[in-house]
């Protein structure tokens, strides 16, 4: 069967829905040096700016956060694959500003790998820049070793959080720290029902039985290690959101937002439904759970699943998710 | 010689994608190393330095993902090892090369032998090519090409540990590593362009 | 094959879903008499009350719009379903106000049944309420009578424009020109790339051939006749965009809106490209193309496709769209 | 009378989504007959006129789609056609309330013979129930079913001009009308029971 998407050359992917986004969102982002998304206007330099980077195929992320009371910019790689070190070394120099620049980085090999060349040369040069790293996923494991966790869609809100303390005028490191805090307090996890396609090679990614689903799913398709016959809405909801609350540690008088991000054709009607049921089970433990979101945040292309993700929250996080924030795919 | 290993690689895209979707990844290792080596194919320099460098600056600007990542730092090792203004390398400078290249990977990632990653392959073709200095370019490339397909071979009973491939534990055991295999098929074109 | 969506009973799912949906956004919206979406908090009732109606199955479309800037009420039929009457005539009753209230309607049968009962009784009742019918596919053609032409997401930045003019305090005849005018000059075409399941008897929808592709597929998976061998996204988006630049008569000097509307598994990578496309073409006619939107705003489940919109703007409706909108799934 | 029909309706559920589907509609046609069989299951009424309201108000409640209103109008159009109080009806007054319930659905759709709708079958029998009045009610109801089936069947090579499925044109030729088929099946289970 013929890869059946809405494309033209596989080799411009990546350029081409890039300008699509910068000229549908022409009034909040633009590109500059070909792969690096900014703020239409930019922040005050006075401010701590906020840069990620990523692999693109995950739309609307990374790029689609840029904007008013998140991010000051993203640096896109080729489809599924980080972007090399120089771009992302260029993006910092562009932001370099004396408050400062604070990276977030999911844990993904390419990533790292990428960051930590680009955050060698950036120190090498005196660009003050700090580096968050999101490893949130809990699917190897609650115990498992962070470095060993990857980054999911967790990265977010957390990115909500530090933009809007960046928009407040708060120094590198409080913003560090309040991040830090609320990376520790998060956890992810995914399912997934059905495979997808590459959209460049046209190969077949996560192939799953057709009466089968997988929890642990990665953001790019990679196994998780938790198949099982299908299994309802419910229960997904219920062997999904207990781990969760264990590995956040959320209990009885706490407050927590929990975000359902599809990951692609699973639809709104399914993530509902799925919200209901943890949300509930939340409330019976005693949690306050406050508003939260579903829909497609961070996708793995036309693959059936989501990510249901559970945040602790503090007072100042509380806060903060609750400020303006105005960009194309994320507002508050 | 880049020319050549770019035709062999080329000829194998499908394959690479399939091993790295095969044990876990996401399927794209073969469009990574396509792009690498037609990033490289529009390298120039006058000495093997300045080569290396723009070989490494423009596979790092067009590829993406770990690949580019690798690979670059690879190249950019290689350029560091070698000595400035040369443009003939005898045989001890050709593995001292490749050795600077495989210590400067090393700072970027904590893969040894072992781990299911190219590193499999990298390291033992880098040694044999310092191993069989004294028999000639010829007859040391040969070997770090059976280096490093013994090495991609080995990959295969292997559980990842690095790179998108480890998630998938118990089962990424089976398909060689797309990056151990990739790296073979490049230390064999090299040696047979030297044939 | 089985179907593989998470859900429960199949008979509970839009009770389900509207409960979930109700929890997640419980700051924005509630739910009132089981089918019934409104504003958390109502809004002025000196003002004119935005209403529509419509099957469930669409997420977010149409509930996700509830809210300050846009819609009042959104009354809830089951999947791909109208409400029936007698749901409709309960929130007219619950809205009625001495300023007024307008009804939007998708032109597809169940809805305008349900619609023609409800308005007669309202009428009978002294409920003060107008109706406004939207029917902007030109699949059957640019000259079929609008009678004859269904309503797609074309609704949503109609919603917009006369749910800003509602919250400015306009008065009911006013509104009902304002949006009578934006459904004139707007149109909509959609595209199918695969078909999709029917959520409560899992039988298949729309079901194409592996290398074929349909231009002018319906908001249910109805068929629309432009059927095609795949075609890329430049190919589509300009195969879409002429038509629909004749049928709205857009034209050089003109300020238009184009929204690529996600129906379900295609992917914000694909409408991005073909956004860029359509919207070059446009700019090349000399049209002053205004920042749009792409995501999924009225989805058919999992099918793979989109819908084109392209809006011709006055000089009010271009300020109506900037006014502040902050519903679930639409702001502004 | 209801629950028959209700049963032989519920026996055909995925016929009758399958022909929605065929004939280019959503595909929900079964689903929606059998839920308005459903909540017409809970109806209760001591004469005729109370109890088709309750069945039209319980149907419109519970049911989705063109079928709520359809059926929902067309009940409430029988309720309106029989006298107060009513708790017996002769042929002549069953031929009426059939009558009274046909008018009252022209009212919310154009539809008419021809154009691939329920009115397909629901206007001959209706016909057919008034023309058979002086035979008795079973020889009447035997004759209904009869026409309502002939009027379904005649919908196959029709094309759609109502409903979702008018959009696919030529090719909503073919399968019978999901409408037309389950009106025939219910016209069919009150003959049974009249026999
Ligand atoms: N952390 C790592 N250390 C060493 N090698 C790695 C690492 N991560 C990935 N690799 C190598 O890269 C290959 C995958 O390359 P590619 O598919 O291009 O990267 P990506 O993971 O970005 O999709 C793997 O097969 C492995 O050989
Ligand atoms: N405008 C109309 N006039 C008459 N009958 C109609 C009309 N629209 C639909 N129908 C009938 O309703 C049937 C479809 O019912 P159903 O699938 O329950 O409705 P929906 O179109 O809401 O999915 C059609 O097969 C046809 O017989
Ligand atoms: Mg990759
Ligand atoms: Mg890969
Ligand atoms: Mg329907
Ligand atoms: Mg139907």
């Amino acid at each position: 069967m013929p890869m059946k998407k809405f494309i033209n050359d596989p080799a411009n992917l990546t350029t081409e829905l890039l300008e699509g986004f910068a000229l549908c969102y022409k009034g909040k982002v633009k590109i500059v040096s070909d792969k690096i998304v900014v703020r239409a206007t930019p922040k005050d330099d006075g401010k701590v700016a906020i840069v990620t980077l990523g692999g693109a195929g995950h739309e609307p992320a990374l790029s689609g956060f840029v904007g008013e009371g998140m991010l000051d910019a993203s640096v896109v790689g080729d489809i599924f694959a980080a972007p090399g070190a120089p771009k992302l070394l260029e993006a910092l120099r562009m932001l370099k500003r004396e408050a400062g620049i604070v990276l977030v980085t999911l844990n993904h090999a390419g990533d790292r790998m990428s960051a930590a060349k680009a955050l060698r040369e950036a120190q090498k040069e005196g660009i003050r820049v700090r580096e968050i790293v999101t490893h949130e996923d809990i699917s190897a494991g609650v115990d498992t070793d962070p470095e060993e966790k990857r980054g999911l869609a967790g990265c977010i809100p957390l990115c909500k959080v530090i933009g809007a303390a960046a928009e407040q005028g708060q120094g590198l490191d409080d913003i560090v720290e309040i991040g830090e805090r609320f990376n520790r307090q998060m956890a992810t996890l995914a399912v997934a029902m059905t495979g997808c396609t590459h959209p460049q090679n046209g190969g077949p990614i996560a192939v799953l039985p057709d009466d089968e689903m997988e929890i642990g799913m990665g953001q790019h398709g990679e196994a998780g290690g938790g198949r099982s016959k299908l299994l309802t809405a419910d229960e997904t909801a219920a062997r999904m959101i207990e781990p969760l609350t264990q590995a956040t540690g959320v209990k009885a008088g706490d407050t927590a937002m929990l975000i359902i991000n599809g990951v692609g054709a699973t639809t709104l009607m399914e993530m509902f439904i799925v919200y209901r049921r943890a949300a509930q089970i939340l409330a019976a433990k005693g949690v306050n759970v406050i508003p939260g979101a579903c829909g497609e945040y961070l996708t793995v292309q036309e693959m059936a699943g989501f990510q249901m993700i559970l945040c602790k929250l503090d007072e100042d996080h509380l806060e903060l998710l609750k400020a303006e924030a105005r960009t194309p795919y994320w507002t508050a | 010689m880049i020319a050549a290993a770019g035709a062999d690689i080329r000829a194998e895209e499908k394959l690479f994608s399939e091993l790295d979707a095969a044990e876990g990844g996401d399927g794209d290792h073969g469009t990574a190393i396509v792009t690498a080596f037609n990033a490289m194919a529009k390298a120039d320099g006058d000495d093997f330095k300045t080569y290396l460098k723009n070989l490494s600056d423009r596979l790092q600007d067009e590829a993406c993902g770990s690949t580019s990542t690798l690979y670059g730092t690879w190249l950019q090792g290689m350029s560091e090892a070698v000595p400035a203004n040369a443009s003939e390398l005898d045989a001890g400078g050709v593995a001292a090369m490749f050795r600077g290249g495989l210590d400067e990977i090393g700072f970027v990632t904590r893969a040894r032998v072992g781990d299911k990653t190219l590193m499999d392959a990298l390291l033992p073709a880098t040694d044999a090519l310092a191993a069989a200095q004294t028999q000639g370019l010829p007859a040391m490339f040969a070997a770090a090409a059976d280096a490093a397909e013994k090495g991609a071979e080995a990959t295969g009973p292997m559980r990842a540990r690095f790179g998108r491939a480890k998630n998938l534990g118990e089962r990424s055991i089976g398909p060689r590593d797309a990056g151990a295999a990739s790296m073979a098929c490049i230390f064999r074109a090299f040696a047979k362009t030297l044939n």
